[in-house]
């Protein structure tokens, strides 16, 4: 096969990552990896796969099933010199971690009046639809987006999966990294990636991911394939919606949003958080402020109800946003 | 009873023996060590037939393997009062309808579950206990005395000593036995629970299931000492040590940790030393194969709990060679076994409870909007 | 000293506080309180002062310093029959034992289908203006918004104390309860408090600290004050502000805001916690969906900025919102 | 040093020795000595100076006093080479101009932080290493090896542990000291921080001052042991103890632990046993007084480090009692002592740092928006 050939190939979502890890292993010999099974075993889902073999387990170390322990060490890491990937087995065991990442690793740049970064990434598979009930479906980003100092990112696609985490792992600051489970091993959406430097998606810059005229959908993660699938729907009955991905939370494109606003003057968040205080709030407080003479209709939010994840399928179904919630609330929308 | 006073000492390993020993085991009677065996094959059976179950397809989601640690599960409890309190997690799915049993396997009056009630959960009907609305071994019971844990590791050992403080200020006896595995023990809230519990004596009872593997990491790499039960020193209480494959010693050390606990005295870990059959979940049985050294799976096979303990009673003499080759289940994975490896009271008790899963009703959809809060009950 | 002339002696809010505790744990010998110090020493702050002598070291527990444990084992002890009151020592250290509440507490009933209850309050002094940095400082409550199954109060006076922690001691439910330590002991805020039944504030209520018909100002906690003082300040300039006391955030009460911006058509949020995917943005988001025909202008919040809170007063004062801050985004939206 | 391989007995407590015991302190000059005694007046002063200053209005916000527990401080600090790194926390103010002032307590190119960076911290002015973002002992400086704590008791054991990963990966030989009173050893970090670093025999050393008590807790409702240092036995680690009121001993149990630490052996915990002068800080004095017993105060300061040590260099000759007396400040409150009871380069070098502190600005106010991303910087 020739290098042509190969770079034509396309790979999944964890392949992206995986990718992402390799080059950055390769390319910064300071960056060092931590977390629960990530070197013998390659990661719970294999993000990590061989990379202990290549790189030795000094720098890509088992921890102890301790995530204040896997934080605090990589933010004491970071103090002296290293760049740190810290894996959360699922994004759900992050709370068990959380206040190394919200008091200790968030604020140090802050409050050591920029004489430290820590250049972190904390990452890990997250989001429902899986059936992985309360504590394997997660998406628990606005506690982060409430704690200043960290950056919150979320790939939608193998593309940005790679692109997003190489310029995560080249960040000087703590991001939080939240991976779409269900999309690791989506055949359906694998993609052509590239390599290096040319892979990097900056962080804050959003994707439009369907143009359109009636609705701007404004959207992360799974929900990105829902509001496209809801915009196929729109569309058979006349209706062209826009879909933006926001590829990262914080920082935010507010630009691109306000001029898909300006096109449609309709807004519609998905998420699938909780909804009391999630970052599709944040997305309507902002656009109903520095959009407000641009709306013709309420902003609206599909999300995850404010509700555990409950386990079984037509629990789960309930509680998380679906391509019909979507295109019902943009139709309302549309037609308001 | 005298040991308890010395943990080190009672934290060998005991043999069987025919003269007297002081040790827990010796109140036992033969049908108790009968029931015991037959507690031995119904956890082995629940476990491969749910592997079996998979395999046909009418079964989903992963499975946690008890297979080969059932010996932790039914001596811990045989040694429990039915007013005791558990918390079983992700690779103990049989304690749920184990507690209690001695009290009769369908007496209704029992506490612990109902083993219909079990495998409603595990197929996800409504008939489980939490109406299958978190998975696998995320079920508990207040009724029943069962602490409904959540994925976290070692999240429910604080809980666990919350509920025997309140149960002492009432005046109760309760003690309280938590299952963890060997990679639990580094989480921070595991320090603090029982630190808490050290504190006020109360009678917690940290079972530490060591089957050298958390996952894909080795026990090395997750606790520094040569034991796990070390861990009690730092608490200054005992730290028994069973071997896992033994029932009766895991029953001995248990009644020990339990007539400490109850006398007054507090806390304890009792580590079994154990090895897990396959893989960390099924979904990591061929990744296991590559992570493990080639040997482990036969040599723990070899010491198979239900052999184990069919040696002991032919050796005093309670079972007959020939019974004991009647239903021979032990040293066999899941795909060698068949239903005619087990006593046929097994295969009966525990076809009742999947027949009733299969036949239970998913949940409607919209229970999920229900009991976020409690007055949502009214 | 009459009965009836004692009565009308005026009190602050600590004591507001400490007097729901005594009557409660009076009233229900059930209640079980546990926190670091709040025993022998009575409470960092003396909420607890006295209470172990009068009630026993086996209900009034001096735990160790271990916020994890101090939770979980709360809601073992509510799991077993018990009603838990917690003490966060501040409200800042929340944060090491946020698993257990997020996880644990918040979840119990929800995933036990209603079988376990966990009547538990998680109290803390918390919030700004005091020099207290950024461990002592803080306002998260958006963290516990963001969290399905947890309640979330916030009194700013007397009255209010009382009524709402006697409320929320009494609630079937795990409520996350912010104290505003600056508040504790001022003397000018003292008011007369009622006793038992007749205290309670019910969760869920919110109240109209000052009718006015220009704009709604929706705050909570401290900036109530602040809000009270820049409502003095717009009537100066001849503008009529109404001040919508939230008092708690789970549930909201959203009536009285809409009933509010039906008069005002103009909505102001303000609070002390930073902004992005803080409750001043989710009452914007809900706002400017139900109540987007009744807006003249766009809504605006003061928060704090998304930063730290760091020590020295004048970097204190530029990232809290201020009586100033209020007044000109107030006059910026009456005046759109 | 034959000591450290044996832990247990290092860790009794050593009376100072006219013959050779083989123990660090051994290795100390008669300069050294009067360079140990000169740094606990330092300490001392540092910290009733700041106490006077707040009686004179001079200075706001809460005291944690090191009053009587400076030997921790001076005796650990001593031990270290500059290269290595620690992490002071609320009791340990001194801690940041204290290390490695042994380099000469006027040389710029010392590691530390100078008497006048400190004060600023302690003014809350622009000079201060944090630019007073973060209050009293939450500063660090990457380039002196300091770890800038948070406020959460225990937080920074893993990042110290973190710290000390990447030096040995970079061929490097620090280790670290953290500094942690008793109370902090309940926290579930603690316990994910030293199990993680004696797994990977980290050198992680850290010290607890058992001041018994944490705020208004009596250590009995914190930690289960008799020794605080017992909880190095849950990770087979050793857990020396000594006498925080002698900093000799402290000097010869810090040295073992980091001769331990650095020879590739792991973490250990140093307890030093001492007691508190004054309330939790100086808003609790009154309080104090109350949950306090009557004689501990008294009690405790019988055995001033400064009257300590200078009996030691009594009895071994290095020091004249006329000498001894000529600066009488052991044994008293800071209510009683003056300048006086202090040598003149104490007073001078504090005060130097205190008139620049006060002259030192306040941040300005648009400050409180930068650093909050590391981009910000540009
Ligand atoms: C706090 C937390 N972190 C990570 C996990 C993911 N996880 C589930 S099981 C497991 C391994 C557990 O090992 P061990 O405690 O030894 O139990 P075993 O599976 O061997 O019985 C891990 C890491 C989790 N459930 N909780
Ligand atoms: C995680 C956390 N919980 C609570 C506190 C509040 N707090 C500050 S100091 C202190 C007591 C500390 O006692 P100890 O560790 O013995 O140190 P000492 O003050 O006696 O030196 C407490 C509870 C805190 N800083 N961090
Ligand atoms: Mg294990
Ligand atoms: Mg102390």
């Amino acid at each position: 096969m020739s290098a042509a050939a190969e770079a034509a190939v396309k790979k999944n979502y964890l392949t992206g990552l995986k990718e992402a890890m390799y080059e950055e292993m390769e390319r910064n010999p300071d960056l060092i990896c931590l977390g629960e099974d990530i070197g013998l075993l390659g990661g719970a889902f294999g993000v990590t796969d061989g990379l202990m073999d290549k790189y030795g387990k000094e720098r890509v170390i088992d921890m102890p099933i301790a995530e204040a322990a896997i934080i605090g060490a990589g933010v004491g890491m970071a103090l002296n010199g290293k760049t740190v990937m810290c894996e959360m087995q699922f994004i759900d065991f992050i709370s068990c971690g959380f206040d190394q990442i919200v008091n200790m690793a968030a604020t140090f740049h802050y409050r050591s009046a920029g004489e430290v970064s820590i250049p972190m990434v904390i990452r890990g598979p997250a989001g429902g639809y899986g059936g992985g009930a309360l504590y394997h479906s997660q998406m628990n980003e606005a506690w982060f987006c409430n704690s200043p100092g960290l950056k919150v990112v979320c790939p939608s696609n193998p593309i940005d999966a790679k692109g997003l985490l190489t310029a995560a792992l080249r960040d000087p600051n703590p991001v939080v990294f939240y991976e779409i489970k269900e999309l690791y091993r989506n055949r359906k959406m694998e993609q052509e990636l590239e390599t290096g430097d040319d892979c990097i998606i900056p962080l804050g810059v959003a994707r439009i991911a369907e143009v359109g005229s009636d609705i701007t959908i404004v959207t992360y993660g799974n929900p990105v394939h829902f509001s496209l699938k809801a915009a196929e729907k729109l569309k058979a009955q006349g209706y062209s919606a826009e879909v933006i991905d926001l590829r990262s939370l914080v920082p935010l494109d507010e630009d691109t949003i306000l001029e898909s606003l300006s096109k449609t003057n309709r807004l519609l968040v998905v998420n699938e958080a909780p909804m009391t205080c999630g970052f599709a709030g944040e997305v309507m407080a902002r656009m109903g402020r520095k959009g407000f003479e641009l709306l013709d209709a309420p902003p609206a939010r599909v999300t995850r109800t404010d509700t555990p994840v409950p386990w079984a399928k037509p629990l789960e179904s309930t509680v998380l946003p679906s391509v019909d919630d979507i295109v019902n609330s943009a139709l309302e929308l549309i037609r308001y | 009873m005298a040991k308890t006073a010395d943990p080190d000492k009672a934290a060998q390993k005991t043999a069987p023996s025919q003269t007297s020993t002081g040790l827990p085991r010796e109140a036992l009677s033969p049908e108790d060590y009968h029931e015991l065996l037959m507690q031995l094959y119904l956890a082995r059976y629940f476990d491969v037939r749910l592997i079996k179950e998979k395999k046909r397809g009418r079964l989903r989601g992963t499975l946690y393997s008890s297979h080969n640690q059932e010996a932790i599960l039914v001596g811990a409890l045989y040694a429990l009062k039915s007013t005791d309190w558990i918390s079983p997690i992700h690779r103990d799915m049989p304690a749920f309808f184990l507690k209690d049993i001695k009290a009769g396997w369908d007496n209704p009056d029992r506490l612990g579950m109902s083993i219909e009630e079990v495998c409603s959960q595990v197929w996800g009907r409504v008939d489980s206990p939490g109406r299958a609305r978190d998975n696998w071994s995320h079920i508990g019971s207040r009724a029943n005395k069962i602490i409904h844990s959540t994925s976290m590791l070692a999240g429910t050992i604080p809980v666990a000593a919350g509920v025997v403080y309140a149960d002492r200020l009432d005046g109760g006896d309760a003690v309280v036995v938590t299952f963890n595995g060997e990679g639990s023990t580094s989480q921070g809230v595991f320090h603090e629970a029982v630190n808490f519990a050290a504190v006020h004596k109360l009678p917690v009872i940290t079972i530490v299931e060591n089957n050298h593997w958390a996952f894909g990491t080795p026990v090395e790499l997750e606790c520094p000492t040569p034991d796990v039960a070390d861990r009690a020193k730092g608490y200054g209480i005992p730290g028994f040590i069973a071997d896992g494959q033994d029932v009766l010693d895991v029953y001995d050390k248990v009644s020990m940790a339990i007539d400490h606990a109850r006398s007054g005295k507090g806390p304890s870990i009792v580590e079994c030393k154990t090895f897990r059959a396959y893989g960390h979940g099924d979904h990591d049985d061929d990744r296991a194969a590559k992570y493990r050294p080639d040997d482990e799976v036969a040599k723990g096979r070899s010491r198979d709990p239900i052999g184990v303990m069919k040696n002991q009673m032919i050796e005093s003499g309670m079972l007959a060679k020939k019974d004991a080759m009647a239903h021979p289940a032990e040293g066999k994975g899941a795909g060698e076994v068949t239903d005619h490896d087990f006593p046929e009271k097994v295969v009966k008790y525990l076809s009742a409870g999947v027949d009733f899963a299969l036949k239970s009703p998913v949940p409607d959809a919209e229970e999920a909007l229900k009991w976020v809060f409690a007055e949502d009950e009214d």
